[in-house]
């Protein structure tokens, strides 16, 4: 076992962890962050992804050991209390979510990405969300969600 | 998955029958052989792990039967390996017809796999079973090259 | 689909790295974004891991001489976003969105992907048009190895136990140089079905001075189309003569693999013309730093 | 019906949770000392099973238990036989159903051979490598004509043949109607395998509570009152031991149905026995397997055609892919036979089914349910049929529609709901206007695609009709009941998985009370809420619950006005229930709040009056005579690149009849992640099995999804045909998008490369089976 400090969502962990224990096991059973969806551990469907020192990562190809020190943000983080982060609410406006299962990972590719492009074109966004797959939406609302909360940033 | 061919061999038919029938040569034209036993006459058990890249080379259950004899011309090989990651199993036909000094060895396998490297692999199962028969070529190619002289 | 146990290390320094590899005969553990997936399927099951993620001094792009020079543990993201990769290696920067997906791309490293050597991966191919050369580095010191020498088959390279990839040292393209990357996937960021890179170098005439092409997903490892490149000496790069090279490029140069998702023959086809279109921008893009 | 929230697109009441990662899916579901569960799964497609030794898996540290079929005693059973055959004459089943775990014999790759319990599923898993297995392999058959043949491999051994069933349903006289036609048009047509690929995969947890003798299961199931029906049965317990809850599900699509898999079975039954809380959760290798699959089926089909086009008769004779077992009866077999008919006077109709016992996953419907084999030959035929006669595509489908005045129209044959396949209601040729117009048909044809062509370029248009068979019974319940708080509680028994119908029944609830969408709390898929009905599937849950929940809001809304009319001091007709209040129409300032009349009616003291009941609270059910027809037209635009066969997909346009809609975004969103899912089915999804019975593509490496850059956003239209079979109006929806997407694109594809001749009789079509076809039909070979 290794003993690992590491801060999520502002709060700082610490742990001791069995090397092997995945990242995505340790937010989800480890710190009951149970909004880190699992869905194919093998890095395709990106429902994991989470943010590592600002960078999106999937949780589901990183041990947790490899955390330490660092600072993960998952989607607990984005909202403030009960006010929803402003792309969680162009999510909800525009029906972007069905199921919701690969939602936190949309949401968590979706944030640093915007960062980076605070204006993006629509092949931007489809390129930006390609490495997360949604089986409900057909993707046609997510991009619009991504549209909503830019023109939101823009005004 | 079926992989045919033709390959020179030095030695006759006659010269190198029995030395393809030994284990210990046998187990170099098969990469990855890590033991191999002949347990009757026509029969031979061991254990093969193949790694390739990232792939652990974990340990796989060997046995091989050799059938349809017709010394020193033709044989058939029943290659059946099973381990963790799921089985490899078939046949392989290999006719010698003598050619100048040598042998001209033809080869026809038929194999199967299944399990984790059937699901997983197949992207690479086609340059795997390349790679492994050129491998298994040269190397007995050599071995018979060395016991020949 | 949990990965099996092993023996966890984290260096801080290279040296220290290099010490813990050859002691526990440990494989190290870049981005993980192979490895990873091959323990969560338990078809890879090291017995121990050194995490070159915290070796600070293995990450970084700098550029001297001439010479670009790329950390191993540089991020594929830092790659794609860096100002200098993208004036002073193009083709580089036009590779990098296609590989795998942005998640990824934050967390697999360019030495990763080139050790790991898997012959649908972009980055051997281009480092092979690029003429590149990978530093390497061991306990017993440090070697260089051309990029050309460094892929030997299948998953396969020349690193040898205990030998990490250190960085890799891009050398300065000449003038009146163009360069193209093309692949074809069934969606983007999957595996290539295949792909090309290309390098051409006019001579003062516009003549192609000298070639590079190189194909992924086609062979054991990256695979220059050889008898493509040298039709292509000395010669006007006219549609007829990239045509031509494009064609030997799919199919005398070339022993591509079949799966589920690809012929041998549909390969071919594909080689041939991603080859040709490649081919036909490297050469446009030459003709223009000649003007 | 149409109000404030009726027909609105209201934004979603269940949103919040999901956004902020608080919604409970199963997974998250963690309970004090529970242990997880691996399972040992058969590399083999078809093998004897000789032994099995468990003894070092039992040895390993933090191994609780490893149970193999013998294990099990007399809990070892077949799984039920969920949907018997239909009573069609002369139709021939053998049923044949799975163990939970496999004993004597493995007959698909991934059947369950033992069951390890453990401290930690990484444990679990790693005491599955300590187990050795002896399985004998024995020739496996997965190709569906092989498998009928004389000496082909028997799946089951006790029927000597691997003839699941026979279906032969007829209408008219088919062979008269050949005689009489001008062409004949004859082709075989094949649909290969895929499968749902939901994002959450399944997963089971189960808590026996021995002081309360209750056992407590969070399942990810579409149909989790039956669910808890049968393990109370299984496990000899009482209905009410027995609680089911099947909360936030990560996406269903048909699978998720499936009563009762084997680990819904051993898991309940792990966790009585061992007396801690058991975890399951299938992970995505697993579930290439171990989840039921769809699609497999080879038609060979004619079409009977005059001069003009007018359709005389179709025969179809098909094979259907079952897979290892037949759980499910004939429902997706019988789909495909019925939605071949389509939106078209069929006057003469011969169709014969055989569905086939293959050593592959059980097949069970997946979203579309096979109605997309019945489409894709028919809208196939119809377009050969157009070529052959020189005849316009749409005009083709317009010539042979039925007439919005021909409803009820009688199709003569029996669909999946035992019941006969009557269209209660619909306006074919209003859709296929709508969708010319949208996509520009004529201007494409006549300006844009010789335009293109003359640059080099290889564009496409398709399109199609298709009808769904919807909204099926048997029935649906739910209970309203508005509390003191003034909150309404709408409990209901279907499982949701992301159709939004917390809020369209909401919606529905709403507008009948009078009250705030938002004050409706609705409670779907906990067997603690209500315990009555079937499940989510067969795009049912708008129409049938829907239905339902309107009707016990009416139920409710009476009591509101019979207790309220000598408070408020006016009579029934003069009362008004808006604004969460009841008042006098004269009067407004005459009111009463529906909480305050909640509490009324359950008075502490006082007396309430025979014949009637305490609370503002109702119970109804809702049961449709048969099922509906939704309909609709797909038209696609695609653009070939004919050297790598790679196909872009310019527009995709959709008009859709759902009858009566209740929120437009839901509807639409239905749509467009329909049209996904086909474009998946279409080019991307396919099952490669070797001749052994081994998936060759178990991952989503190798399994593809399509992701944003391969599904375009759709454009739509709307035809509005209320249903005349419920209260409501509605149609399902939840199916639609996925049906005809395959037949577009063919028709588009053909259309694209009209110059080469190319015919498309297969999905789903990959590009490199795209460039042997174009290398076929133009007879080169590179």
């Amino acid at each position: 076992m290794h003993p690992i400090a590491v801060v999520v969502n502002g709060t700082r962990n610490e742990r001791s962890v069995e090397p092997r224990l995945l990242l995505s096991d340790f937010l989800r059973h480890d710190l009951g962050l149970t909004g880190t969806h699992v869905g194919c551990e093998h890095g395709v469907c990106g429902a994991c992804t989470v943010l590592m020192d600002g960078q999106p990562v999937r949780s589901c190809l990183l041990f947790a050991v490899q955390t330490d020190g660092h600072e993960l943000q998952t989607v607990e983080g984005l909202a403030a209390g009960d006010q929803l982060h402003p792309l969680q609410q162009a999510f909800h406006e525009t029906h972007a979510l069905q199921c919701g299962f690969c939602t936190p990972g949309f949401l968590m590719t979706l944030v640093p990405f915007l960062k980076d492009h605070p204006n993006p074109t629509e092949p931007e966004i489809r390129e930006a969300l390609c490495g997360n797959l949604c089986r409900c939406t057909g993707y046609a609302n997510i991009v619009k969600a991504v549209e909503r909360y830019a023109e939101g940033l823009s005004r | 998955m079926i992989v045919e061919g033709t390959y020179a061999l030095p030695g006759s038919p006659e010269a190198i029958w029995d030395l393809l029938m030994d284990p210990e040569v046998l187990a170099k034209a098969m990469p990855g052989t890590r033991r191999l036993d002949r347990v009757a006459p026509n029969r031979y058990e061991g254990t093969m792990g193949v790694g390739i890249g990232p792939i652990t080379a974990a340990e796989f259950d060997l046995v091989i039967e050799v059938t349809d004899i017709q010394r020193p011309l033709s044989y058939t090989m029943q290659i059946d390996s099973k381990g963790r990651f799921g089985f490899s199993r078939g046949t392989a036909r290999v006719e010698l017809t003598p050619d100048g000094a040598g042998s001209s060895m033809r080869y026809r396998a038929d194999l199967q796999v299944g399990g984790k490297i059937a699901g997983l692999g197949q992207r690479l199962l086609d340059s795997v079973s390349k790679m492994l028969l050129r491998q298994g070529l040269e190397a007995l190619h050599k071995e018979l090259t060395a016991r020949l002289t | 689909m949990k990965p099996p146990p092993f023996r966890y290390f984290r260096p801080r320094s290279l040296e220290e790295a290099l010490a813990q590899l050859e002691r526990e005969e440990a494989k190290p553990l870049a981005g993980g974004q192979s490895l990873i997936p091959a323990m969560n399927f338990r078809l890879a099951s090291p017995g121990a891991l050194v995490d070159l993620n915290e070796v600070q001094e293995l990450a970084g792009i700098s550029d001297a001489n001439g010479t670009v020079r790329i950390g191993a543990m540089t991020r594929h993201a830092a790659v794609e976003r860096d100002a200098r990769i993208a004036n002073r290696v193009p083709l580089l920067r036009e590779t990098m969105p296609h590989i795998a997906h942005p998640q990824i791309r934050s967390r697999g490293t360019i030495g990763g992907s080139l050790a790991h050597a898997d012959p649908a991966a972009e980055l051997p191919a281009v480092i092979l048009a690029l003429d590149a050369s990978l530093v390497i580095r061991s306990t017993g010191g440090e070697r260089r190895v051309e990029a050309g020498d460094f892929f030997t088959g299948l998953f396969a390279t020349a690193l040898e136990p205990g030998e990490l990839v250190t960085a890799v040292e891009i050398p300065a393209a000449p003038a009146r140089t163009g360069w193209a990357f093309e692949e074809f996937a069934r969606r983007h960021g999957d595996y290539a079905l295949v792909g090309v890179a290309v390098r051409v170098t006019l001579d003062p005439k516009g003549r192609c001075e000298s070639c590079r092409i190189v194909l992924l997903s086609v062979g054991d490892g990256p695979v220059m189309a050889r008898s493509a490149m040298r039709s292509l000496e000395g010669v006007d790069l006219a549609p007829d003569a990239i045509r031509e090279a494009a064609d030997r490029a799919g199919s005398a140069d070339i022993d591509p693999p079949a799966d589920i998702h690809a012929s041998a023959v549909y390969r071919r086809q594909l080689a041939r013309v991603l080859t040709r279109r490649a081919l036909t921008r490297a050469a446009a893009r030459a003709s223009e730093t000649r003007q | 019906m149409t109000g404030r929230y009726f027909g609105e697109s209201v934004l979603r009441l269940e949103d919040a949770k999901l956004l902020t990662g608080r919604a409970r899916f199963v997974d998250d579901v963690s309970l004090p000392g529970m242990l997880h569960v691996a399972f040992l799964r058969s590399d083999e497609a078809h093998a004897r099973l000789n032994g099995i030794d468990v003894s070092a898996a039992r040895a390993r540290t933090g191994v609780v238990a490893v149970y193999t079929a013998d294990d099990l005693g007399d809990y070892w059973q077949p799984g039920p036989l969920l949907v018997p055959p239909p009573p069609i004459p002369g139709l021939v089943f053998n049923t044949a159903t799975q163990g939970p775990l496999a004993r004597d014999k493995v007959r698909c790759a991934g059947e369950p051979l033992a069951m390890v319990v453990a401290e930690s599923r990484y444990v679990a898993e790693d005491a599955l490598e300590d187990i050795v297995v002896d399985l004998e392999p024995l020739p496996a058959v997965t190709d569906l004509e092989q498998a009928l043949m004389d000496g082909a491999p028997l799946v089951h051994d006790q029927f000597g043949t691997n003839l699941a069933a026979w279906v032969h349903q007829t209408k008219g006289d088919y062979q008269a109607a050949r005689a009489k036609a001008h062409r004949v048009i004859t082709r075989r047509f094949a649909y290969d395998r895929g499968i749902a690929a939901a994002l959450e995969n399944r997963g089971i947890v189960a808590h026996w509570d021995s002081g309360a003798q209750e056992l407590a299961m969070w399942d990810t199931t579409q149909a989790p009152i039956p669910i808890r029906n049968g393990m109370a049965e299984f496990l000899g317990l009482r209905e009410s031991q027995v609680r089911v809850v099947a909360p936030f599900i990560g996406g269903g699509f048909g699978p998720k149905i499936m009563m009762f898999y084997p680990e819904e079975v051993l898991v309940p039954w792990a966790a009585m026995r061992l007396g801690r809380p058991v975890k399951w959760i299938e992970d995505r290798r697993e579930n290439f397997f171990a989840t039921t699959q769809e699609r497999g089926q080879i038609h060979h089909a004619e079409l009977a055609v005059a001069k003009d086009g007018t359709i005389l008769g179709v025969k179809d004779r098909f094979l259907h892919d079952t897979g290892a077992y037949d759980p499910y009866g004939l429902t997706v077999p019988i789909n495909s036979q019925c939605t071949l008919l389509g939106p078209y006077v069929v006057p003469a109709y011969d169709s014969e089914f055989t569905a086939v016992f293959t050593n592959k996953p059980i097949v069970t419907p997946v979203r579309g349910a096979g109605r997309q084999h019945g489409v894709f030959v028919m809208e196939r035929l119809l377009d050969f049929a157009a070529r052959e006669l020189g005849m316009d595509r749409v005009e083709i489908r317009r010539r042979n529609y039925i007439q919005p005045d021909q409803f009820p129209y009688d199709h003569e044959i029996l669909f999946q709901d035992f019941r006969p396949l009557v269209y209660d209601s619909g306006d074919y040729p209003a859709a296929l206007d709508k969708a010319v117009e949208l996509i520009g048909y004529r201007k494409f044809i006549k300006d844009e695609q010789p335009r293109l062509r003359r640059e080099g370029k290889h564009p496409g248009i398709g399109i199609v009709s298709y009808i769904e068979g919807t909204g099926i019974g048997p029935y649906e319940g739910a209970r309203v009941t508005v509390e003191p708080s003034g909150t309404v509680r709408l409990s209901t028994g279907v499982g949701t998985q992301g159709q939004g119908h917390f809020t369209t029944f909401a919606q529905i609830v709403a507008e009948v009370l009078g009250v705030e969408v938002g004050s409706v709390e609705v409670s779907t898929g906990d067997t603690r809420e209500f315990h009555w009905g079937t499940g989510t599937f067969a795009s049912r849950g708008a129409v049938v619950a829907g239905s339902a929940c309107h009707a016990a809001a009416m139920k409710v809304r009476e009591k509101i006005l019979a207790l309220a009319a000598p408070l408020v001091g006016v009579a029934e007709s003069d009362l008004v229930v808006a604004g969460g209040a009841v008042h006098s129409r004269g009067d407004p300032a005459k009111a009463i709040s529906l909480g305050d009349l909640a509490r009324k009616a359950n008075p502490l003291r006082g007396a309430v009056a025979p014949g009637t009941e305490p609370g503002l609270e109702a119970t109804a059910y809702f049961g449709p005579d048969r099922g509906n027809a939704a309909s609709g037209v797909h038209a696609v635009i695609v653009e070939v690149d004919q050297e790598t066969a790679a196909v872009e997909i310019k527009r995709y346009v959709v008009v859709h009849d759902c009858g009566t809609v209740i929120n437009p975004l839901v509807v639409e969103a239905q749509v467009q992640g329909g049209v996904a899912h086909g474009i998946g089915n279409a080019f991307y999804e396919q099952l490669h099995f070797d001749r052994n019975g081994q998936l060759l593509n178990a991952s989503f490496m190798d399994y593809l999804l399509p992701t944003a850059l391969d599904v375009p956003t759709v454009e739509m239209d709307h035809v509005v045909s209320p249903s005349p079979l419920n209260p409501l109006g509605t149609k399902g929806v939840g199916e639609a998008g996925a049906i005809p997407t395959g037949a577009a694109f063919a028709q588009a594809i053909d259309d694209a490369l009209a110059h080469t001749g190319i015919e498309i009789t297969e999905i789903p079509l990959s590009p490199g089976r795209l460039f042997e076809l174009i290398d076929h039909a133009t007879g080169k070979s590179t």
